[in-house]
């Protein structure tokens, strides 16, 4: 049984590290379903859950490239909050006064500002650990501290709100989503996108003569592929907006709402922005050299140094990149809040660095997953919003957070040493 | 509409001693209501306190009582409160949104209570301030209080700021650390302290020991139990006192009222000072000092033996 | 020796770790399509001297010529530069990737588009392997999961497969087995026919007297001296490198 | 120049990074004393520093074998606390209805309670890490979430207070201190076994035949030993106790005082507490079976298993002992403050892995003494009550820290490359 | 071979990574006072087998007997309990500590107070490498500072200093000089004479006929067979190990 089971996975080709931890991921699900008569199991609810993880799951890919060289980054919640409050000082404080409130090209500055922003602090981060050789737990660790301070500083520990408009709908909310009808072709175009790419790698290894899967095995896939897609894209739009939501957009676009008239979500734009950071990611690590090169400098960085890396310059590209992503992550954190106050990003260190090793990256450098680092962060927000769901009383929660995140990853290193690796 | 209603509370930091009284009393009147009671910690984030009111909601929640990590950093949360038509209680701390109905005691009054206290026990010298945490606002809230009562006294000379600190997540241990350094550079030559609340006042009292100097006027909030035998010992000069019974069985009847439509009998207009009117109602809080300790016995908010260990006051005997 | 300009001259060549001079004021060179041997006992300096031109260390002192021209090499990228491949006696791979990622890092094949082309790597990779040890299979393997011969396999896979001008065989066959050993012997032949100098490092004295054109043995750091293959018998090399003298000479006082 | 400074230091046998370390520590000192004329350097503050570092470097000991044996512990702040909150509870609430308020044995079984507790708690972390291999980074990130909420459960979030009259000296103070007498012996003491080591050590190599240090630089060295003990001990013994607090004492002993006398405070209690493990870790690092292993697992985790070594009971062992100090130090800490409340041991975790970190443990494994964890600690504790010294405010306290912590690392990393490793 | 009961029987020997049959069926035996050669092609299975008898890898089938007692080898504390000492491929140093710490690893000597006795195993270490590598001196280097060669000496050291029963050496003259390698041939001989049964995996033909008294040979996991030395030549080894049959049988067909 076990053999033929592990067989089957093995035809099929998938790591069975995503399956053990899509596994864990269903099984919390259920669990939850269960105690809140399965509230936890409505669209409404992996709405919220998918909107929730955005921030931290973006972080968490950067920080597979940082873990994955044998580095670390503590500095990533104190960098988001400091990056969240500058931008949100620039909307609130500043480019209103040179452009006018609610200036079109408001959000796209503070956009740009922040993954901008992100990448310099990261960049000087990655050069301090790279060419002064100062360990990148103290680098960071004075970067936590720092930007804490300077987040303070830029307007005395006063909250910044309410952000411009358009910025807004970066965090999601109602107005916040592709709507019905985009969503539904962004997943038919995703699913197309997937089901080619896997025609294609298909066709480029039977090209150069190597045996590929059986036909009926790529066949499960992509038609798993596609059929994840488009259920997503389908729950998304199963998620009616509430009245007063409607009524407030109706008023806005100047509709007049008829009776019975329902609205639905659809994707939510962090988890779109999410998607293509998980996408750029995943063909960075795989399919770029710079991906490899980080894969290799992890794996031994005397031999990636010997075979010409130049790895000092790659530690300050994989702060660098770190950083642009904490500044997009801060984009979602601070849009999603409509406010950035200087408590933003408290403890998304570890939040992230959790979400990278409960998504299998090893601490030792070397290995980790893109996808796993998404799935990690699903499965720390499931944890937290489960808990919030089901009615425990508060101090409780940390406890069975705590006990639930150990036991999650040791179910899942118990079912992969089962299928074997 | 037969089954019975559900109130969703989100605490902003369920760790401080306080909230477990809040708490209980927000049960109890909910118990009384028949009303079920769910809950959320937000553990000190703004973006953790917004998911977590997401939950509650999905959760079925026809009413919310919302401790606010940060008063504008809730906005989304009552934004999405109140598309569903569910009301908002902004609990001991201010929203900035006009929907939400405010229920507290007021902070900067609290900050006036502690500084006047003080000031009546030592009208001159050296004064020190340890502040609350910089994350939070109502440390600066407190500290605008204290200020306006000891301005007057600055201004003719008769005291002076000789040490000032926050205190980095309201923790006892920080504020001794600062408190020693500050005596350090000061000499010892500090006459009294204006601590921000009880478990701050802790961490001072600990550090003036260590000089002998216990017994210089020390001030606080929240009644901890610690802080009342201090103040029944003579360590500590005030604790304000904010009945958090009071502040949470109001919470729950006001909820219950809200969600089923009702009017808050009491209620008032009140304007923030960014602009933002809202419903609100305002519990006063009570300075407990050696003088009037039979006021938290009498309330039966603590028990004698807890309240008079190595205590000669004539309350305890 | 003939008179034309070396390949490479490694000239008075010195570094020490923590005040122990590892090589000695050291001086080697190699022509086109010519084989030296290095020798000496375990310890000798003979892999540090040559990671002084591998870019693997910064000498201290000493200097090195390519075609003729002072060169400086402050680091495997320099050494790139000149066409110097090098098999490290630790192999330096990358354990957590297969054989084609380590056999083309830092130069990868790329599609089109830029991405990295990994089919066309692991084409060329069964090819070139299929030369050097007809055994493998483990194409998919990460190289942690090799055997330690197999391992040695890709180092030199690595090395040859880029048009080397130099290269630099630091004990290439030590965990070779008969067959595959005699596969390297006779891919060295070949290179040499193509006109690439070789520096070969090997404790096997009978493969140095097969394969090198001239050996260079060192002891404890110095050069004891450097001999033409011909003019030499196996027992010759021994002698030198135990003993520490040339033929014909007084064996030098210890240290 | 350099070359003649070099030799020197090797002839005497030091080892740089010691002094690259004690070398930045100084600086720090003298940069502080000159902000606050001079009292940074007064016996006081001095006093102050030294009982402030205790809790933390008595910690950050034991996290030098938790990270030399390539793994991490992110719960030990708030296992402190729980610890904390637990024999807090059994001194305010517990003992003294059992046995009487003020019982004598009352401070024994609550110390004894602590560290029992601690090495429990640990060694349970430590199974679940070395058997069931679920990686450390979680379990102690799950033990940070459990026990600080388990710590909340134990009084409901009360604050304990007052602690047992005995139980507090352990936390130092005016009267928790050796005195002046029992100080000048202390001194004496530690510094007649200090020399008595030396000359041991050098018997037994020569006795072995071995090349030994010239007699001159083992002299040097002896004599700046006891030259440092002996100078620690005065400088503490010069520190007068304040008028105040000796009329407590003189009061609580019975004593008269008479007008102009003076007492000093001398070594503080949880100095010498500190003094006592920082020798034992010494010894167990360098001189145990134990202790090698643990380098050695964590220079190569397989050649040690391969060696014969039980490698996972040896990481129970270590979370056992990093467990049982936190228990100390959680002793220190709430005796100190003679209260516990919610928030004791907040950012702990984190102050005593950069206290490590800062003292030359490498994250990698492997690598790390138990006296540069102990500098390191110090030089935390430097830069922050430094800050508070010279009337930084907490915002731009943190920036500072941030700063000059990686700035510190730097100047060490330097000063060893230069000095030739 | 004589009847007498063996010191270490392996039958039936499996194992597989991740599908793969590393070790198929293999069968080998070892007298007191005999050393076995096992001969093979790069990633043959040789180390993979010998990992099975010293506990670093537990197969999946198989049993082994020591001393004709059939024995459960679950990990290398357990290796040890039947006196197995193993020098392996890998080496398995402790890369930060010194010649001293590793030789002794897992076997301390102790002060009568229980405390290291790192002076005495110092003198210890000095002694033994004197006998293997008299060049070497770096005591007090981590052994990530030696040569390859010195590393290996220390495993070597490491090996033999105990008192073994039963030694496996996978291919431990690897990286050794000739005047090295000279005296671990030295000291495999007077092994033997004192009783120890050796393993003894080397790719020099030359060496395993002068050392051993039986060769097994195994190609792709299987074993080709075992033979006497004294009945074979250097080439009919040659051809088990390339061809995979033993002399006078014809090929096996390829899998
Ligand atoms: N990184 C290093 N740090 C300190 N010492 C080193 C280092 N690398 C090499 N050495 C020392 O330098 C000397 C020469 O080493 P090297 O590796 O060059 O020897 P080798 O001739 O290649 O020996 P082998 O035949 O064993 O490979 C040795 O004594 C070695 O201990
Ligand atoms: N840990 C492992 N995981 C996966 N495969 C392995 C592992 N160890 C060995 N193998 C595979 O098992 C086979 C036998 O390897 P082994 O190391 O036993 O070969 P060997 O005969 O010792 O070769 P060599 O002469 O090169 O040392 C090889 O194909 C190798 O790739
Ligand atoms: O009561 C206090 C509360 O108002 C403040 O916000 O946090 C600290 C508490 O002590
Ligand atoms: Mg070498
Ligand atoms: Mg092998």
């Amino acid at each position: 049984m076990q053999n033929s089971e592990q067989s089957f996975i093995q035809k099929l080709g998938i790591d069975t590290r995503l399956l053990g931890m899509i596994g864990a991921l269903v099984v919390l699900w259920i669990i939850f379903g269960v105690f809140t008569d399965g509230r936890f199991l409505s669209p409404r609810n992996f709405f919220n859950v998918s909107v929730q993880t955005a921030s931290v799951a973006v972080m968490a890919t950067g920080m597979v490239f940082v873990i994955v060289t044998r580095n670390i980054d503590l500095s990533v919640g104190s960098m988001l909050g400091f990056i969240g409050m500058t931008v949100a000082a620039l909307q609130v404080q500043v480019l209103p006064d040179i452009l006018g409130l609610g200036h079109w090209s408001i959000w796209i500055i503070a956009a740009l500002a922040a993954i901008a922003m992100g990448a310099v602090l990261g960049a000087f981060q990655g050069w301090v650990i790279g060419y002064l050789t100062v360990p990148a737990f103290i680098v960071t660790l004075g970067g936590f501290l720092v930007y804490r301070g300077a987040m303070w500083w830029v307007t005395k520990g006063q909250t910044q709100a309410p952000l411009d408009t358009t910025f807004r709908l970066l965090g999601g909310g109602a107005e916040g989503t592709l709507g019905e009808t985009l969503s539904w072709i962004f997943g038919a175009v995703a699913a197309l996108i997937a089901v080619a790419m896997m025609l294609l790698s298909r066709k480029r290894k039977s090209d150069h003569g190597f045996v590929v899967k059986p036909v009926w095995a790529e066949g499960i896939l992509m038609a798993t592929a596609a059929g994840l897609i488009i259920a997503f894209v389908w729950i998304m739009n199963s998620y009616p907006i509430a009245k007063g939501a409607m009524k407030r957009i109706a008023a806005a676009k100047d509709i007049e709402l008829t009776e019975g008239l329902v609205w639905y979500h659809g994707v939510a734009i962090p988890v779109v922005i999410l998607l293509a950071v998980t996408v750029v990611m995943t063909i960075i690590a795989q399919r770029t050299r710079f991906g490899r090169y980080v894969y290799a400098t992890g794996g031994n960085p005397e031999a990636a140094e010997l075979s010409g890396i130049n790895t000092r310059m790659l530690t300050v590209k994989v702060f660098a990149l770190m950083g642009a992503l904490t500044g997009i992550a801060a984009i979602i954190a601070s849009a999603r809040l409509n406010a950035v106050d200087v408590g933003l990003g408290t403890l998304d260190e570890l939040r992230v660095i959790a979400a990278a090793v409960i998504g299998g990256t090893a601490l030792a450098g070397g290995f980790g997953t893109i996808y796993g680092a998404v799935i990690g962060a699903l499965i720390m927000q499931t944890l937290q919003s489960g808990m919030a769901s089901v009615g425990v009383d508060a101090p409780l929660q940390n406890i069975v957070v705590g006990l639930v995140l150990v036991f999650a990853v040791w179910v899942d290193i118990v079912y992969r040493r089962r299928t074997g690796q | 509409d037969g089954h019975a209603l559900t109130v969703g509370v989100s605490w902003s930091n369920f760790q401080e001693e306080r909230w477990k009284t809040d708490e209980a009393a927000i049960k109890g009147a909910l118990d009384a209501a028949g009303a079920n009671y769910i809950s959320a910690d937000a553990q000190s984030s703004s973006g953790k306190q917004l998911s977590d009111v997401e939950a509650l909601i999905a959760q079925g929640a026809d009413a919310l009582i919302i401790l606010a990590q940060d008063a504008s950093a809730v906005g989304p949360a009552v934004q999405a409160a109140s598309d569903e038509g569910i009301p908002v209680i902004a609990y001991d701390r201010l929203i900035e949104d006009a929907r939400a109905f405010y229920l507290t005691f007021d902070n900067v009054e609290v900050g006036r209570m502690q500084a006047r206290a003080v000031l009546a026990a030592q009208p001159k010298g050296n004064y020190v301030m340890i502040k609350g945490s910089p994350t939070d606002p109502n440390a600066d809230f407190l500290r605008g209080g204290q200020q306006e009562v000891l301005q007057a006294a600055i201004d003719a000379g008769d005291i002076t700021i000789v040490g000032e600190a926050y205190t980095d997540g309201w923790v006892p241990a920080n504020a001794q650390r600062n408190m020693e350094q500050i005596l350090t550079a000061a000499d010892n030559k500090v006459d009294a302290v204006v601590a921000s609340n009880d478990g701050t006042a802790g961490g001072v009292v600990a550090a003036l020991t260590a000089q002998g100097m216990e017994g210089i006027p020390v001030s606080g909030q929240d009644g901890d139990h610690a802080a009342l035998n201090r103040v029944a010992i003579g360590t500590q000069t005030v604790s304000v006192w904010k009945d958090a019974r009071a502040l949470g069985k109001a919470a729950g009847e006001i909820a219950v009222a809200l969600a089923a439509g009702e009017a808050v009998e009491g209620a008032a207009e009140w304007t923030s000072p960014s602009g933002t009117t809202l419903q609100s109602m305002f519990l006063a809080p009570v300075p407990v000092t050696a003088d009037n300790l039979n006021v938290v016995l009498d309330a039966g908010w603590i028990a004698k033996d807890a309240l008079c260990a190595g205590s000669s006051l004539a309350v305890c005997n | 020796m003939t008179n034309q300009t070396p390949l490479v001259e490694m000239k008075n060549m010195s570094i020490s770790f923590g005040g122990i001079r590892a090589v000695d004021d050291v001086s080697v060179d190699l022509q086109p399509g010519e084989v030296v041997g290095l020798l000496g006992h375990n310890g000798a300096g003979k892999s540090t001297l040559i990671k002084m031109l591998s870019g693997a260390y910064q000498g201290d002192a000493g200097e090195i010529y390519v075609n003729g021209e002072r060169v400086e090499i402050h680091n495997p990228r320099d050494a790139r530069k000149y066409n110097i491949e090098t098999i490290y006696q630790t192999l330096a791979l990358a354990d957590n990737l297969d054989a084609a990622s380590n056999l083309f890092l830092g130069r990868e094949l790329v599609t089109a588009t830029g991405t990295l082309d990994d089919d066309a790597m692991e084409a060329e990779t069964r090819k070139i392997m299929g030369r050097l040890n007809p055994n493998f299979q483990k194409f998919s393997s990460p190289v942690s999961a090799l055997s330690g011969g197999q391992r040695q396999s890709v180092a030199i896979a690595r090395a040859v497969y880029f048009n080397a001008k130099i290269l630099i065989m630091d004990e290439p066959t030590a965990a070779l087995g008969p067959h595959e050993t005699q596969m390297v012997a006779e891919l060295i032949k070949q290179l040499k026919a193509e006109g690439i100098g070789i520096f070969l490092i090997d404790h096997d004295v009978h493969a140095v007297m097969e394969l090198c054109d001239r050996a260079s043995v060192m002891k404890n750091g110095k050069l004891v001296g450097t001999v033409n293959i011909p003019d030499v018998t196996d027992d010759d090399l021994l002698s030198m490198i135990i003993l520490g003298k040339k033929p014909g000479e007084k064996a030098p006082a210890e240290e």
